[in-house]
């Protein structure tokens, strides 16, 4: 059932607690069996026979895949790779928690995890762009999470595309891009076929450059197409890398915002793994908001428990989230900056009394008078 | 269609060392994997069937270790799985390999495209295709990057050759050989492993081909290796700096000694 | 020597390319010359193709005794069903002692179909060949990425078969004064084959990386698009062919076509300047026959290094930029500055 | 699979009514990862597809209360507990062999207090110790515990094993660092130890729960000292001809002054895994050094240092070879760094006084190599008191036996041999793993009549022997 590269994985990690304080699950909840450790361990007993049931599954569930593991671990070994397999042999044997399958059937019905009518998602892409063209130069891809969640931040990047007079398309409907699919069942042909799907749409727009707001979905796009055999033919950027050079090129004028007591958390797929952490310091920067880091920042970042986990385990889900915002306020921040729809939906739901998060671009959008 | 695929199972190329001292591979530690040139074929033959019906069997000559690799193939989407396994097929160079494969593809029965990787990453030899398709007397094209229906036994064949690509008309039955495409890796699905579940590892010995003997494995094979040796000692001793100036000048030197030579 | 071998023919199954003997067959040639040379035995070359009967004598020129041609307007296209039988059909009347062919794509598919035609053994890519006093054909090819050597032999079966991999023998040097005979070889075809040429699409790509002299290649330390944009531009100024590594592949930086390794192409230049290439085994197994080998990369510790003749520890941009700016004037190479480079 | 029963029930849901229903857990998951430690039995067994102890009950207290009403439960029930912090431990002193309930400490990770004035932090003990130095770094200190094991052990892991960190020729073990702490007894009682620098109030409360390992009581809370950061860290390394000549220098420098970092390797680990992991190809006894402090006066030290060095013959290998150990000082625990399985391995570090110290060494190392010639032995010195040090021997063996009660009798015997050899010469079981399952047995053959001080400890404290049976000899 796991490949050889999964059992190769999880044999290294069994043995191995070298990277468990920066798991934010396991920092969260207090459990063992959701250290990286743990996981491995449970991977690499099921390959020698042991029992692995509905709570094994769980246990695999329970992952934010925020690659903090990864990225500390010496000897280059990744978790994540024999985690997604474990769901994906979840998925085959029928071994998947409910409120896990009630988010997968809500991608494979709806293309978003929220349960939300795709008709619904349509909508919304009609009302931010109505005179929608088929071809441009830049096609921006906003994501499940902010059309559902956060639509005022896929607003606020078309206001500041508009203001440095971008010439930009969206997708008629946007079909998920196998982010989200690719974490709950694997990395499997079906996630693959969406994909394909996907990439053909976007190419059909015939955009050199294809600006993604939802990290997340910038990541999949950059690391994992090319490897599943889609093509894009135009180049991926993440928002935050494009409107960072919109302002080194002068094309978006921001004025000084006054905002005290800001910090910035670095999204985790920005951070980690698109290794991007200097563009939103600079629009920040722009907006001459002065940031106080959080211990943990840059590639270091902690998850905030991602809008995917907090949908089919909230209470996990709320316990990472508040561990992060413990982060923000020993270092003196009121204000949580975010540069990921995700990540602005679930830390705000769990701000602490008196806090409050703000998204970059709407930051930008405001300051550009866009 | 009925789609023959022979598959390899080799050690993963990237897990592979290299002792420098001993000047030997380091074997252990290391994956077993279909061979990538036979994934592709693989993904090929489901395509085909996919998309024109039949079935996908698969053929793999190793020892049992082959089998949860096979299981894989299975879940890619293959229907029937086959292991060729015994201690008489040991040893076996490409002849006394192709002559195993053919006598269990004539066991398997009817066949209307058999497709192998053009080369095993192990070995690097490309032979075993083209022999097995001298033994089977079925037509031969190496090289192929896509193949499509063209007429009702007839194939359309991309083939890749040095300079480009060559369209070729193949009349079946027939074997190709497949180049290693851009994906290397199997994907399966959920659809596939669950059926993959359900579908066994047949295994065929010399017990079910009933080969002579003297025409397999060790003394079947009409080459012998005299002898291996590492090539790696021709190894270079790198001079280092970390002046990028001092090191573009040596570049561009020796960017002018390559061009003194050509005139 | 083994008696039967004694008054019998070494082969050269000639290759052409649009109708032109391809210089591998020249080079086999050479080869073929040098191992019969002190033992009795001749030089055969096989020649099949349509109106190609006047390359006999530069294949005699090139160290043949003996020319078989079959000339023929079905043998116009190259076609692997109805080459290999007939090859099969010659070796079986004439019997030869050694077959050679080159392992060029159309020879590393013809070549099994004769040697299992007349189920005997059959050497792939070799790099070197030696014919020992029993008349033993020793062949030598490298395996497992080219890490390891293997000396091959074919003990008991006739004919001692080989494909050679192309460049790796001198070209020899044409003595148009050499006498030999040419045997005109009447054939019949025998109806239509199962496989028929219809197109031929030419795009030279991979040809010209595996062929190029100089190859400049980017790993996944590039970085981005852009980068690897620059190091062509630079390449394409200086006249470089331009390679990546699978990491830059899959990074998407560059395009699978030009992908060098064991899962790519194999190239062998005489330069090869890796940058940002962390020197995965893989990658090496493609650049092993490399000449001189430069490697730029920030880590000192990169495998790469390991494979290269020179290293320098920076980031390859600084490089880039260097040469770029030293050597190149509105975006074309100067090769004053090459030469006072030189100097310096 | 869930344990179906009336008891069983019954005595789940009194923990649920304690802890809240979240946080006891009889699924099938966490009572599998539980059963696996640090411990190379534990990993070996589970590693052979054998199925590992589990414990009943996971049980995940929030605060000090819950942790006594638990024990309570557990008393009242006669069932075993068994606490586990990180799970790091290398003795097994975690794993719940005995079945019934396992207490992760892990929620309870709160920091409590920083004293900037006194110079202490205090927090609950389940927090992992890198959380506990960043909390305090946060600020400008450290609380210098840097064990290989500081990412993933929890504070209260440390104290209970006694654990030392790479710093504590200069700063202590934790048993030093550690300055007072809160203990739910065995019957439910909290108590606390007197929070002063040094008291004369009869024998040290602390000092007794320290190393206890979970057999008399849970540590819930403890303090800690703080320390500024250093102005400057300097490394230097040297390589001596042998060991004994690296010994001798090393004791001339404890007399005189106190580096923060001294490591002393044999040539087999110099040859082994110092090249490995820093890349030095050199034969002889490899030492590295790190002091620390005012910049002024570690220049003093910097001098003092070179002066005896260079009397001892040590050839300098400057500061780069140190630093590069420093960078990479927790490379050497990860996967394809460290042994791993198949091989079987143990640490048998040991400490003895000067007179005794290359006597043990000599004695272990003979009564590894000599008896069980399939097995190397490697070792160091790298905790430095005073009028002693401890050694870090370890045993390696490539292909140890198949089958696995064969591997675990070999396994004992090795460490027998090598432990013994130890007290024989005036060494002792442990220096800071702690005992835990691996050592129990020789826990009497060193203490001899001693052991009753502990024994009627125990019983006292923990009539029903419910606290963690089968660990620490009790």
């Amino acid at each position: 059932m796991y490949s050889e590269m999964a059992k190769k994985h999880a044999d290294a990690c069994r043995f191995c607690w070298m990277c468990r304080y920066l798991c934010p699950v396991g920092l969260a909840t207090g459990k063992e069996v959701n250290t990286p450790r743990a996981r491995g361990l449970l991977v690499s007993l099921d390959i020698r026979g042991q029992e692995f049931d509905e709570s094994c599954a769980e246990a695999m569930y329970e992952c934010c895949l925020c690659g903090a593991c990864t990225h500390d671990c010496v000897t280059g070994y990744e978790p994540p790779i024999f985690i997604r397999e474990a769901r994906t042999k979840a998925v085959v044997n029928e071994l998947v928690p409910a409120g896990v399958q009630t988010v997968i059937d809500s991608v494979l019905n709806n293309g978003n995890i929220f349960s939300r009518a795709s008709s619904d998602i349509k909508e919304q892409l009609d009302r931010l762009v109505p005179d929608r063209k088929e071809t441009a130069e830049v096609l921006f891809y906003i994501g499940g999470t902010a059309l559902v969640k956060a639509p005022h931040i896929a607003e606020a990047v078309i206001r500041l595309f508009k203001c440095a007079g971008i010439d930009y398309t969206i997708l008629a409907d946007e079909p998920q891009s196998g982010t989200e699919l690719g974490d709950l069942i694997g990395y499997v042909q079906e996630v693959v076929d969406s994909a394909k799907q996907l990439a053909e749409q976007i190419n059909a727009t015939k955009a050199d450059k294809i600006v993604v707001l939802d990290p997340s979905c910038a990541r999949v796009f950059k690391q994992e197409y090319p490897r599943w055999g889609c093509d894009l033919k135009g180049e991926v950027l993440t928002a935050t890398a494009f409107i960072a050079q919109l302002i080194r090129e002068k094309r978006l004028l921001p004025d000084k915002l006054s905002i005290a007591n800001a910090t910035f958390h670095d999204p985790c797929k920005l951070a980690r793994d698109l290794d991007e952490v200097l563009p939103a310091r600079e629009i920040i920067a722009a907006m001459g908001i002065e940031i106080k880091e959080m211990f943990l920042n840059k590639k270091m970042s902690k998850c905030c428990g991602t809008e995917l986990l907090s949908q089919y385990s909230p209470v996990t889900g709320r316990l990472i989230a508040q561990r992060r915002w413990d982060d923000a306020v020993r270092c003196g921040a009121e204000v949580m900056i975010t540069a990921c729809p995700g990540c602005y939906d679930v830390l705000k739901s769990n701000a602490p009394e008196g806090k409050t998060v703000e998204d970059l671009f709407v930051l930008l959008a405001e300051a550009c008078k866009a | 269609m009925r789609l023959i695929v022979c598959i390899k199972i080799v050690p993963e190329f990237q897990d592979m060392r290299f002792d420098r001292e001993t000047n030997t591979l380091i074997r252990e530690n290391v994956r077993q994997v279909i061979n990538p040139a036979d994934n592709t074929a693989l993904e090929i033959a489901v395509n085909l069937k996919n998309k024109w019906g039949g079935k996908v069997c698969v053929v793999s000559m190793g020892t049992e270790k082959a089998g949860s690799v096979l299981h894989y193939a299975a879940a890619c989407g293959a229907d029937e799985l086959y292991l060729i396994s015994d201690k008489k097929f040991a040893g076996s160079d490409t002849y006394a390999t192709a002559t195993v494969l053919a006598a269990a593809i004539k066991h398997l029965g009817d066949y209307d495209l058999i497709l192998c990787g053009r080369r095993a990453m192990d070995g690097e030899t490309g032979q075993v295709g083209p022999e097995l398709s001298v033994m089977l007397d079925v037509p031969c094209l190496t090289n192929i990057v896509d193949i499509q229906k063209h007429r009702d036994d007839t194939m359309l064949c991309t083939r890749l050759v040095e300079d480009g690509f060559e369209e070729t008309e193949l009349t079946l039955p027939a074997l190709i050989t497949v180049c290693e495409g851009k994906n290397l890796t199997c994907v399966p699905s959920i659809s596939g492993l669950r059926r993959a579940k359900n579908i066994p590892l047949n295994r065929l010995s010399n017990a079910e081909l009933k080969l002579d003997p003297a025409s397999v494995g060790l003394k079947g094979s009409l080459t012998r290796v005299k002898r291996v040796y590492s090539y790696f000692g021709a190894g270079r001793k790198c001079i280092k700096t970390t002046d990028p100036v001092k090191g573009s000048m040596t570049i561009a030197q020796e960017i002018l000694r390559c061009r003194q030579h050509e005139t | 020597m083994r008696p039967e071998i004694a008054q019998k023919e070494i082969w050269v199954i000639c290759e052409t390319n649009d109708g032109i003997v391809a210089s591998a067959s020249y080079e086999l040639l050479g080869k073929a010359c040098e191992l019969a040379r002190g033992k009795d035995c001749k030089v055969g070359a096989v020649l099949l193709g349509y109106q190609i009967s006047g390359y006999a004598k530069d294949l005699i020129a090139a160290g043949a005794d003996v020319v078989y041609l079959v000339d023929h307007s079905e043998l116009d296209e190259y076609n692997d069903y109805v080459y290999s039988r007939l090859i099969s059909d010659l070796v079986k009347t004439h019997r030869p002692f050694i077959v050679l062919m080159a392992a060029t794509v159309h020879g590393r598919a013809i070549a099994p179909q004769v040697a299992a035609a007349l189920k005997t053994g059959l050497t792939a890519d070799c790099t070197g060949l030696t014919l020992d006093d029993n008349g033993q054909l020793v062949q030598t090819r490298p395996a497992f990425g080219e890490n390891l050597m293997a000396e091959v032999i074919c003990p008991a079966t006739l004919p001692q078969m080989a494909t050679v991999r192309p460049k790796t023998m001198p070209m020899p040097s044409m003595d148009y004064n050499r006498t030999g005979e040419i045997i005109f070889i009447p054939y019949k075809p025998k109806g239509p084959a199962p496989l028929r040429l219809l197109s031929k699409k030419k795009t030279g790509s991979e040809f010209s990386l595996s062929d190029a002299e100089i190859i400049i290649a980017g790993g996944a330390g590039i970085g981005s698009r852009e980068g690897f944009e620059k190091l062509k531009e630079l390449a394409n100024a200086i006249g470089c062919s331009v390679g990546a590594s699978r990491g830059a592949v899959n990074a998407q930086y560059a395009d699978y076509s030009i992908q060098i390794g064991q899962t790519g192409i194999t190239v062998r230049p005489k330069l090869y300047i890796a940058l940002g290439i962390s020197g995965a085994i893989q990658h090496i197994a493609g650049i092993k026959a490399s000449g001189y080998v430069i490697a730029v990369n920030t880590d000192p510790n990169a495998s790469i290094f390991d494979y290269a003749d020179y290293g320098i520890v920076c980031d390859y941009r600084e490089v880039l930029d260097y040469l770029a700016s030293e050597l190149l004037s509105n975006g074309r190479l100067e090769t004053s500055r090459l030469d006072q480079a030189f100097k310096q | 699979m869930k344990t179906k029963g009336l008891m069983t029930d019954i005595i789940l849901s009194e923990l649920e009514d304690v802890v809240g229903y979240e946080n006891v857990s009889t699924k099938t998951s966490e009572r599998l990862v539980y059963g696996v430690d640090y411990f190379w039995i534990s990993r070996m067994w589970a590693d052979r597809g054998l199925t590992p102890p589990r414990a009943d009950y996971i049980v995940r207290p929030g605060s000090t209360e819950e942790v006594a009403a638990i024990l309570k439960i557990a008393n009242y029930y006669r069932i075993p507990v068994q606490v586990w912090g990180g799970g790091s431990g290398s003795q097994g002193g975690a794993i719940p062999v005995a079945g019934g309930i396992l207490m992760d400490m892990k929620r309870m990770n709160r920091l409590i207090e920083l004293d900037e004035e006194s110079m202490t932090i205090t927090c609950e003990t389940g927090m992992i110790h890198q959380q506990l130095e960043w909390h305090a770094n946060e600020k400008g200190y450290s609380l210098m515990h840097y064990p290989s094991c500081l990412t993933c052990c929890t504070v209260g892991g440390a104290l209970a094993h006694r654990g030392a960190g790479i710093l504590s020729t200069k700063y202590g073990k934790i048993d030093d660092m550690c300055v007072s702490m809160e203990v739910v007894l065995p019957n439910g009682d909290i108590i606390n130890t007197l929070p002063v620098p040094r008291h004369a109030a009869g024998p040290d409360l602390t000092q007794i729960f320290i190393g206890s390992e979970g057999t008399l009581g849970v540590m819930t809370k403890a303090t800690f000292k703080i320390f500024e950061m250093p102005e400057v860290r300097k490394f230097r390394a040297f390589l001596f001809k042998d060991m004994s000549t690296g010994l001798a220098a090393c004791r001339d420098i404890m007399q005189k002054l106190k580096p923060s970092i001294m490591r002393l390797y044999d040539e087999a680990e110099t040859v082994s895994i110092i090249k490995k992991v820093i890349g030095i190809d050199k034969k002889g006894a490899f030492m590295n050094l790190a002091y620390e402090g005012p910049a002024e006066v570690v220049k003093i030290e910097e001098r003092i240092i070179l002066d005896i060095c260079a009397k001892y013959e040590a050839e300098d290998l400057g500061s780069e070879w140190g630093e590069k150990w420093y960078k990479n000082r927790i490379t050497f625990f990860y996967p394809d760094h460290i042994m791993d399985l198949p091989q079987m391995f143990g640490t048998m570090d040991t400490a003895a006084t000067y007179a005794n110290l290359e006597k043990v060494y000599w004695a272990m190392k003979h009564a590894v190599e000599d008896n069980f010639p399939d097995v190397r032995f490697i070792a160091h010195c790298s905790h430095w008191y005073e009028w002693g040090a401890m050694i870090y021997d370890r045993f390696i063996m490539d292909n140890p036996p198949d089958d696995p009660e064969e591997a675990i009798r070999l396994h004992n015997r090795i460490w027998n041999a090598g432990v013994r050899a130890a007290l024989a010469n005036g060494g002792v079981i442990n220096h800071h793993h702690g005992v835990g399952l691996k050592l129990s047995r020789l826990m009497k053959e060193q203490y001899g009549p001693a052991m009753q001080v502990f024994e009627a400890l125990k019983k006292g404290l923990d009539p029903h022997g419910i606290m963690n049976p089968y660990k620490l000899g009790l």
